[in-house]
């Protein structure tokens, strides 16, 4: 296991890729282990605010020891990330998580869904499996959902991948989401990676249970320690979890990827 | 330079502790802190069975600090002997662990389950957690109810016995004296206070459980009022905790009257904290001269 | 879109009023706010003599807020009447006087005195002042004497009272429920919380009476929680404060079941915000379409 | 009187002038009408402290609309402040609190003393009686008490009055605190302006009352709200109060400066 640290991380770049969208590099030591899937928590100056924010790596540099986070401006915490110029500094706790199961895309065809804010995430990923850094799939597909035609990240989903995008406007792509984009194209495919708002998950788990498909499913939940210490970020399994005890796994430490088959969702 | 500090016969190596619920039993934060540094290791509350907790979402940020309903989640007894325990046994610091209940009954048998394990040193009993709906928090708001769970605790406890209390009363110097009368050997205060989050937009609650205890540094001038009154009030040793988020915050606790601190929430935002806490106190000490920590404590003017 | 609010057959503007001993009775802050635009001024606690209040220092900074400890300082009604409430006259808003005494009797008189005067529209009685050794905080920590000092009140008082509770308390509920039982008009909540702060370089109290009352952000979530707990319990309007700092904060009391708030410390903070307030709840039910602010009391789900 | 204002000042300048003591020039309309004496108060952008810092005015450039802070770094708020650098900008509440009566010293020998941090509040004070902006006075000596040879502000001092200076370690003018010096130099005159800490301004109404000298003092106190609200920052005064109707003043708002016979030290 990656060691976790949390450290000071210097701001390399930072640009606007859609309406409240932020596309931040870091440079920081974590980049060395993190691997797609996983997070970092990020803390604001602020100091009425004291939780570290988890946002999910994007992207992630070697060579220049950097991390990618493409975030969306909520609240306080990321309406300060937004204020971030190159050469700031900004305290983040790192490597968070488990990540992707690479290996179960091993040779496989795989499916890579996003929705939303759900996107960023499978970046890596699919750079990964296509240019079989750690792990090689046959054919990495990817189906993209956004809320209009502010498509971000889409021009380097196209470099991994074959890219299908879905919009809820239908102003790109497939009106409606995900699901009606795969059905809609008849995708098929061996396993499943996802990322994105909760009735999306539950609906990709449905759709894989009935095809066959394997669903690894990144799931979202508040956090306060990202370590696995408070027992703050639970969601529910199917069988008694083995650190609990009981039918609660940590999002943060256990996940944030479950495969879908284990989730009482 | 002295930084041990003993209570009830068990001898810590300095008076840093952490709060329990917020270090698990130390695994997540051994890659952060060398626990051997620690005064003791206070664990997550475990119960005769394991126990669920309450639904997501269990903890809400507010200003200066956090508001968590787990629920008290814990494997139960006997995978916290089997796993945790043994954990800790690699480590040479003290280990307290915190015990909580839905009856006398079962705190009566986590008690009596963990009295015999060597690798413990203590136990702190909370009577004092907001977040579940049965027991708990009640014995820990009548200091008759208090009174008779402390007893009856002392009576099957080979270890010595720390009572957690709650600040959600409206005498804490009435509580300690309920619980010294009752013959805990040590009271630790603050739990969390009872508070709520509303999220205007979605016009829901924050937490599910609707209601969730206050922790950080929002909450320290409380807790140090609390740990002065209730040393005032007692003579048995007193672990002190709510906010503290630095060495000073510590000591400021020990020169209200705590024998030891605990660190809690915000380990969350610092996760070397623990250790920053112990290296702060001795580099006060070697700056303000103060050759043994017990020195000052209690010494506010 | 209406943001009038009615308490007690008093209507006002909207739910906008000023948090008592924070303000004082307008004059201050007349430079910064429009006294006409909020819904109400709640003047410092008036005695029926003038008190000399607290040593210094009496205020200290804490995280997310502050502690004091006036201790009441007051110029007597008889001053009041001629000096602040004639200064109020000039405005058009409603006023509500805060009211503080030692003991029952010296509470009448003060109610007695201000019962005929015409710009008084309501008396808030303060039972629940942590920084006064005598009487106060007493009748507001045991349901009994609440219930006994209400009536009382009540008996005298030509104008409608609103009892001020204490958080210091074990159930917010039942205190409330006291009050209501006793014929309070309206509750209003909640008071400081008692705290201390220790300097730990020169080893003393911040705060010359050691201990005081701690507001601001930092005890937000408990004064909603407490405030959603009375609503629950009672009938009565509540007026709802602890740390408002915003527009957001005060929907937060709302729909808590607050039919009107008060900012208190963040005046300090940004004298200009209760006017910030008013503005910003216009534009939250602008925003949310909300026509009347009496329908998102106590929404919360 | 003037109007008070919580107002964005921008900063023009920083410099340390001595060990731990920071010389700000900001820019805010605030300078358009304040006086010798008064303060401001200067918020923190950490939120976890909320309360103004008084600081008082140590200069006031009315053609730059700029005031001049002159501050020792002892806690959070002054670390923070020390920080900024110009174009920065700072909130500041202001003016505050009542200033030294000018008038009183109109057309008379005036004795100026200042002890460490209470130095600052009087180089306007000088400035003005000795140009006779608002009034003249007949004479203006100055009496500044430091720790150390570093005598900040002592050569500006200089411009505008007969300067004396104590040092607690003797290494410049007398050895001892200000009254040490008023003695040595044999000093005599009507009216003295004070301002420094409290054992220092308890012994110059003491002297000032032996010698049949009217003194003005600059109080100090821990304050909440500095405009006269909250009565956090009285002090004992020896008649009733006009605004109390106890024997306590707002220093905030009464003071900071008091004529000494009112007050019960
Ligand atoms: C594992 C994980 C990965 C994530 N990856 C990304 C990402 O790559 N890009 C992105 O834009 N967002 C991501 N999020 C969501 C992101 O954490 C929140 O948008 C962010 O915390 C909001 O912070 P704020 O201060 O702006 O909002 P506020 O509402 O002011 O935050 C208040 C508190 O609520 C928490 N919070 C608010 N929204 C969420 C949320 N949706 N999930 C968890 N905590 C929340 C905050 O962390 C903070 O503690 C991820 C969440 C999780 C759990
Ligand atoms: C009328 C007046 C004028 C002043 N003028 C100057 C000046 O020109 N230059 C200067 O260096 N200092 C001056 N001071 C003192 C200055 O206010 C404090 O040094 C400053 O508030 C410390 O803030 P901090 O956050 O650095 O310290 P912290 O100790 O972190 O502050 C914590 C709290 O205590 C308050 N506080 C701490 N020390 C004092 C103090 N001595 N007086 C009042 N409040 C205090 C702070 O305002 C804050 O609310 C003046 C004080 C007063 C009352
Ligand atoms: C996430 C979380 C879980 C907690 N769980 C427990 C617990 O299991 N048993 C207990 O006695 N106290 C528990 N507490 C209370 C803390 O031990 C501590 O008393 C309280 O948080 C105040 O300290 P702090 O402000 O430093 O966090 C928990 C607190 C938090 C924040
Ligand atoms: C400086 C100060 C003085 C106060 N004086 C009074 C008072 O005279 N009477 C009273 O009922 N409450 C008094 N209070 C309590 C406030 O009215 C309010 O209940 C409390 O501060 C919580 O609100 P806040 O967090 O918005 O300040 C005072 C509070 C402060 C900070
Ligand atoms: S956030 Fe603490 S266990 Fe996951
Ligand atoms: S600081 Fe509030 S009255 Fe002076």
């Amino acid at each position: 296991m990656t060691k976790k640290m949390k450290k000071e991380a210097k701001v390399l770049s930072q640009k606007l890729l859609a309406d409240g969208i932020f596309d931040l590099w870091l440079e920081t030591e974590i980049a060395r282990d993190t691997c797609p899937g996983q997070f970092v928590g990020v803390y604001t100056v602020n100091k009425a605010a004291l939780l570290p924010r988890p946002i999910s790596v994007c992207e992630v540099n070697k060579e220049k020891t950097a991390i990618r986070l493409v975030y969306r401006v909520v609240g306080t915490g990321t309406a300060e990330f937004a204020l971030y110029q190159p050469g700031d500094y900004m305290m983040i706790l790192g490597p968070l998580g488990s990540g992707f199961p690479l290996e179960k895309a091993e040779g496989k065809k795989v499916v890579l869904m996003g929705g939303g804010i759900g996107v960023p995430p499978l970046l890596e990923t699919a750079k990964r499996l296509s240019e079989g850094t750690d792990k090689k799939a046959l054919d990495v597909i990817t189906v993209m959902g956004y809320r209009n035609s502010e498509t971000f990240l889409s021009e380097e989903f196209e470099k991994y991948s074959r890219l299908y995008i879905a919009s809820d406007d239908g102003s790109v792509g497939t009106k409606g989401n995900v699901i009606d984009a795969l059905k809609e194209k008849k995708i098929d495919c061996d396993v499943i990676f996802a990322c994105g708002p909760m009735p999306m998950l539950k609906g990709i788990k449905a759709y894989a249970q009935e095809n066959g498909i394997k669903a690894y499913l990144s799931l979202e939940e508040r956090m306060a320690c990202g370590v696995g210490a408070c027992l703050g970020c639970i969601c529910k399994t199917k069988k008694v979890d083995d650190h609990s005890h009981v039918k609660n796994a940590r999002i943060c430490t256990d996940g944030p990827v479950f495969d879908a088959d284990d989730l009482d969702m | 330079m002295n930084t041990k500090v003993k209570i009830a016969g068990v001898e810590f190596n300095n008076p840093v502790m952490t709060a329990s619920g917020t270090f698990g039993s130390g695994m997540e934060y051994a890659e952060f802190v060398d626990l051997n540094k620690l005064g003791a290791v206070v664990t997550k509350g475990v119960a005769n069975v394991p126990w669920e907790g309450n639904p997501t979402p269990r903890v809400a940020e507010v200003y200066g600090g956090m508001l968590n309903a787990i629920g008290l989640q814990n494997p139960g007894v006997d995978v916290f002997i089997n796993r945790d325990l043994e954990f800790l046994k690699k480590y040479d610091t003290k280990v307290i662990v915190n015990v909580c209940g839905k009856s006398v009954e079962d705190y009566l048998e986590v008690v009596e389950r963990l009295s015999d394990e060597e690798r413990v040193d203590m136990l702190e009993i909370n009577v004092s957690c907001p977040n579940v709906k049965e027991g708990a928090i009640a014995f820990g708001q009548k200091k008759e109810a208090l009174f008779d769970i402390t007893s009856r605790i002392k009576k099957v406890s080979k270890k010595p016995i720390i009572m957690k209390l709650s600040p959600n009363v409206t005498s804490i110097a009435e509580m300690a004296k309920a619980a010294e009368a009752a013959g805990a050997d040590a009271i630790s205060l603050i739990n969390t206070i009872t508070g709520m989050k509303i999220d205007i937009y979605k016009r829901k609650f924050a937490l599910a459980n609707k209601t969730g205890g206050l922790s950080g540094p929002a909450i320290k001038p409380v807790a140090v009022r609390m740990v002065y009154e209730a040393s005032k009030a007692v003579n048995i040793p007193i672990i002190g905790m709510g906010g503290i988020a630095s060495a000073e915050d510590a000591i400021e606790f020990i020169m209200a009257g705590a024998t030891a601190v605990a660190v809690g929430a915000m380990n969350f935002h610092d996760p070397y904290l623990t250790g920053k806490v112990v290296d702060g106190i001795e580099e006060y000490m070697r700056n303000y001269n103060v050759d043994d920590i017990n020195s000052i404590r209690g010494i506010v003017e």
